[in-house]
């Protein structure tokens, strides 16, 4: 009983990254997990990205504290993507033969799952990664492939180029086709910096993803490896350049930007466009409550939330409850997380089950500079009446 | 031992108005984001009971839209699962728009259907009245009790004004046996006797052969016809529901009703248990630099820039700067353009109120702006 | 660039007698476990369209309960899927079983939800002709003529025997274009000029002012008052079909297209792409110590202990001991018992042939037992 | 946004079997993954039983070949476990902290995913394996432990004595309560065999795994640590006795023998019963086609073959075809198989995609004994026109 069917164009998600530079925010959750907007999770993007493109079959990757991650994709529903063939499939690490192998590498993740691919016979094979912010049409990048007859597309943007460093930089000629391509380099020679999405015709890439394996000095990376690999083969590797809002949430500091970003008017992160809905699971929670002495402004504020106290340019996710004579300002309080009576909040991450109790302060810019630095309470801790945190600070168990 | 739900999804003493001229009572908006179907939907769920049939009578195509293929109350199955009974269900035709005699022959004209599901029993409930409820815990009683039928009343009134006209109301002995079923002639306030919530537990073989009886002698009413006539042969026993209440038949009790959500502590009992509704993959609501929101329910998706007081605002509308709501229900993706005015209002779905438009009302008789209006 | 499907689950010039009067013809069984709609429903997914609405008229129940949610042809869906528009869809009320006056009036009834979709281009199909087409390939063709509609026609007649009365017929020039378009008045056997097999596609918002100017002036077929109107004036190419065909609009090319389902050869082409249908978790056909079978389907769920000849079997039919069924069609859960004798006959649902009973037709005029019929 | 809620029971499925003992049968999947019966694989079953029984939260534990077992699982529709909450849940070894463990042993694959259990606060929870076939009422054995106030209780079935060294055997009080409990005894001391099944209530079986996974000397084992320790610790263990069907197909002979039973008039596993219907995923097929020269007797056919030959005591799975002058006789034929003419199987088991050429004769009786001896051809082997295959061999490349 045989369920190939053929897919012109098979997803696959890189999830299982640890996000080690979200600190407490990635102690128990992959970095893909984690929230972002007020409903969302990170992975969300990418996830409704596919199926927004019509991409119905997408291998999501996992192996770093995966329980939270595949519990909440579950059975691909809340994206549209519990499809009788295809649909989100998660794809652990496994054993074949006598022992199992771990994932090495981004290539070799996607090398040890080469039969999930083959299943559906793809022409072309779409690499993402759930790390980043963004609303991008794949199937515009593929027409981009196709008209261009390239092996391989990669995404890119322009980055500030004192920021190019962190990141893959590429040089193209004038029609976009890549001439160069450094992962992360010292001097960067130019400020086009890839989003990590990358669009293979899959027999070429499986070619190359064969010999990786073999190679006992490869690191199994695309960026350090396969890419640079097809280029000195002279294959056919261009660019697709992508002009609209991406961030890559790998930091505190860009996780609360993208966050504040939001709140901003006319950025092309538009949320409330009905054709490229940005889908969530649903926590099956009331309408939020406002209440007789709240004051509410140029906020975002999910369901089951209870105000009593000020809101003002934050985003609220549900079942955070703030009490009378609290005040937060210009930060993003994740689900369940009670602010009590006088307390204030500015400038943090504050994460989910957390209680800050009453008349405590975090936050304070004590250090008398302008610059922002953002406060963190971790998961379910709990920062006791009349406690101060400092800004900048991370408070990783009860005060 | 497994059970089924049967929903009446309309109710014959109802009058809302434009707002259940084209939808079924239990498709009625509520609590912002809700259909009223909801809560006794979420009921079943929450009692672990995943066979449900919804008995529909007229104007069902927004029934049918809302619950789908009922996944969202995780009963798209295989076994049991969400059924809505509609009059075509066994006569295949359209030619003729048979409306049920009663609560009785509804149930006769689906008896086929109900017949083919493996349900030991069934707590067949309406739409009328919502409550929050583990049926399991009333299965149990009747079980224990030994009794042919089981019907819930309520001594208390928590969260309504007044038991309306034609309530059931029942007289008990002290082993809770009922004696004897009265049906209210007129509306009553003094919160005195016990009053029917429109749910009862039988064995789903005493149901069928019931309705064939009830039936053959053109008896068409549960209460009038079926508990009232037999309290003294069947072993009927009541069983006494404490927790909080809401009556919908009137535009005075769907307002009040609403409004009963607004309190925290009210609320909070309602929602205790999840309540599960159709999911529609909105935005958080944001909240505009000049806004005023006090003592309201905000739904996903709505964008408010204006003055919000007092009122249940659903999801998707748009409240435009300067506006003002107050005491009202505003439905699904209604918009309240600049410096409007709207109070002691029901909006439906989707109207337009213009820029400086004024919908005002009275608080004993609100205005009620059907579906689509544009003021 | 994206597409829907439109299906009409009726036709306009079918005479299937009993088969069609309670149910739809697009909910009639065909070739064992399917049904009608299966095959067209299966083009729409094989050619990767997941959005598809289906006219239902009258007697939709069955067509309902076999479509479900759309999950087993994988379009349960947010974006797009399958939609039912019953002639109650944009009117909430019952009263009246309004009956489309023609094909445009239909999609005339249902053009709100047909504007709702964000497809760029339509795909239109009838119940009455069974084919496989990649529609991807026609819309292609499409494209590259610039036409403003294409329509599907034949100049073989794979597998049907004879092109029935009323059957749109195309002339083309040599560029495909097609000149005009005559409705054929009476039956035709010799298998001249192009038959149009029901399929076309046209941009939506052209379809959309086609369907807004007809009913403006009142006319209501899309063969005779558009597209034999408008030939001179819009360009409508031809796309020639050269598959396998079948036509079902009688009882007599009912039996003909089971029938032609039992030559290998013309069923592998039918099966070359998977068709998909309801599920129904049947374990596989037994085939009892004395069972004779010859070129027959038979169906999961069976049990065969008797004699089969020449014969599509649905699923879950039991033939017992003795009994011989030859030249039939026999459907879901039908019982014929020990010794009884089927002949030329169509047997519906449900059907019991008693212990040593004849039901025994003409192969011109076939007997046809109705759902439930005990003989 | 927390997904919890209760669960009275919680099943978990140990389905990482490599089945060994099927030799070619499970060189490509794992076992419960095996074909049979026409149209199911093993793990059908218990996922049927589950669902029969109620239980609706199933956490499927893979860890060799999951490739094939996981696409088949899909997101649990074919069984009705596509639930919101709960539901069929894949759970694969993963990667915590810094790195990833792979299952030790049964009770070491549960301790591993006492997260995944501890989503949904069960009072009880049951173990299961995907090796058997048997209809059983997980429901009735619940009961059973509930009355006798169980910590846990194990399904068993009288085993012919000489057969029981193959088991978990147990000693039992009239009361059914297990007073001794060995694991594959040399010499066994009753005929009460453990099924695999077993109920525990949930917070002491936590206890245990815990507990055991301290244990350096543990080999994690629920059969051999597990139910011993608790003996030891006495606490109260019960036998469930089980009457129905049941069949351990963990040897070719038993997996032959298990789908000719199927072909018995009135054994208990009747796959008939409306209201226990065995599941199990569709493969969307034409009916099939008993052609013009077919001779069909004792058989059960599945969707999409295509017969013109003799089929006599077997079970043909779909999209098999049989031709011209084949007889097919007291064997198992999986699926997209052909049989071309004239060819001869007799006691075999044909696996998936094999072509029997020409006149070709399998499992002839040449050894002139009357045991019966099983061949076997692996999937896809293609058998050449006129080759001879002794009975009792195993074909698994192309002759």
């Amino acid at each position: 009983m045989s369920l190939i069917k053929k897919k012109d164009m098979v997803a696959m998600l890189l999830a299982g990254g640890q996000g080690s530079r979200l600190g407490v925010l990635t102690k128990d959750v992959a970095k893909p997990a984690v929230p972002f907007g007020g409903k969302y999770r990170i992975i969300d993007f990418p996830l409704s990205n596919c199926i927004n493109s019509d991409i119905d079959t997408i291998g999501v990757l996992t192996q770093y504290q995966p329980m939270e991650l595949n519990a909440y994709i579950g059975n691909g529903q809340p994206w549209d993507l519990d499809r009788m063939y295809g649909g989100a499939r998660i794809l652990p690490p496994y054993v074949r033969g006598k022992e199992g192998e771990w994932y090495k590498g981004t290539a070799n993740a996607i090398y040890q799952n080469i039969p999930f691919i083959e299943q559906y016979s793809p022409n072309y094979v779409i690499i993402l990664s759930g790390d980043h912010i963004y609303k991008m049409n794949y199937r515009w990048m593929l027409d981009h492939h196709m008209k261009k007859d390239a092996d391989c597309t990669i995404a890119v943007i322009e980055v500030p180029m004192e920021e190019a460093n962190r990141f893959g930089v590429m040089s193209t000629n004038e029609n976009l086709r890549i001439t160069d391509f450094e992962e992360k380099p010292i001097k960067p020679k130019s400020n086009l910096a890839s989003m990590g999405v990358y669009i293979f015709d899959w027999p070429t890439l499986k070619e190359y993803l064969i010999r990786d394996e073999e190679d006992p000095h490869s690191s199994k990376d695309f960026g350090k490896n396969i890419i640079p690999t097809m280029l000195a083969d002279g294959k056919r590797l261009f660019a697709y350049k992508y002009l609209g809002y991406w961030k890559d949430v790998g930091t505190i500091e860009s996780l609360w930007q993208a966050n504040m970003d939001l709140l901003k008017e006319n950025i092309s992160l538009e949320l409330y466009d009905p054709r490229w809905k940005i889908y969530a699971r649903n926590g099956n929670l009331p309408p939020q409550y406002i209440g007789r002495h709240a004051t509410m402004k140029d906020s975002h504020v999910s369901e089951g939330c209870s105000i009593e106290g000020t809101v003002e340019n934050s985003i609220i996710f549900p079942k955070v409850t703030i009490k009378k004579g609290a005040v937060v300002k210009n930060s993003v309080v994740m689900s369940s997380t009670t602010i009590d009576e006088n307390a204030h909040v500015n400038y943090s991450i504050i994460a989910e089950g957390v209680t800050v109790g009453d008349g405590a302060v975090i936050g304070e810019n004590t250090n008398g500079t302008d610059a922002v630095l953002i406060s963190v309470v971790a998961d379910r801790v709990t920062v006791g009446s009349g406690s101060r945190v400092e800004s900048g600070s991370v408070v990783d168990s009860n005060l | 031992m497994s059970y089924m739900g049967l929903i009446y999804s309309y109710s014959d003493r109802e009058n809302l108005r434009e707002l259940t001229s084209n939808r079924a009572l239990a498709a009625l908006s509520i609590g912002g984001k809700y259909r009223i179907i909801d809560f006794v939907l979420s009921n079943f769920v929450n009692s672990g009971i995943f066979e449900v049939s919804v008995i529909a009578r007229t104007n069902y195509h927004s029934l049918i839209e809302h619950l789908g293929s009922g996944a969202e109350w995780d009963m798209s199955r295989k076994r049991g699962g969400l059924r809505v009974l509609t009059p075509f269900a066994n006569k295949e035709s359209t030619d003729s728009a048979q409306i049920y005699k009663g609560s009785i022959d509804a149930l006769a004209n689906h008896l086929h259907s109900i017949k083919k599901s493996m349900a030991e029993y069934v707590v067949l409930t309406g739409s009328r009245i919502l409550y929050t409820m583990d049926y399991r815990d009333m299965i149990k009683a009747h079980l224990n009790s030994g009794a042919d039928i089981t019907i819930a009343y309520t001594n208390q009134m928590n969260g309504t004004q007044r038991i309306p006209q034609g309530s059931p109301m029942v007289y008990l002995d002290e082993q809770k046996r009922v004696q004897s079923v009265e049906i209210l002639d007129e509306e009553q306030s003094d919160r005195e006797g016990s009053w029917c919530i429109d749910v009862c537990v039988i064995r789903k073989t005493l149901l069928e052969s019931l309705i064939a009886d009830a039936t053959s002698h053109q008896r068409y009413d549960l209460y009038n016809d079926i508990l009232k006539r037999l309290a003294p042969t069947l072993k009927i026993f009541g069983y006494e529901y404490c927790g909080h209440l809401l009556e919908i038949s009137t535009i005075s009790t769907y307002m009040e009703a609403n409004r009963a959500m607004l309190d925290p502590e009210f609320a909070s009992k309602v929602f205790q248990e999840t309540v599960y509704t159709k999911v529609k993959d909105s935005v958080p609501a944001l909240y505009g630099p000049d806004c005023y929101v006090e003592n309201s329910m905000i739904s996903d998706g709505c964008q408010i820039l204006g003055t919000v007081i007092n009122s249940v605002v659903s999801r998707g509308v748009h409240i435009d700067k300067g506006a003002v709501v107050k005491d009202s229900i505003i439905m699904q993706d209604t918009e309240i353009m600049d410096h409007a005015k709207v109070e002691h209002a029901i909006l439906d779905k989707d109207v337009i109120v213009r820029d400086g438009r004024e919908v005002i009302g009275h608080p004993s008789y609100p205005i009620v702006l059907p579906k689509m209006s544009i003021v």
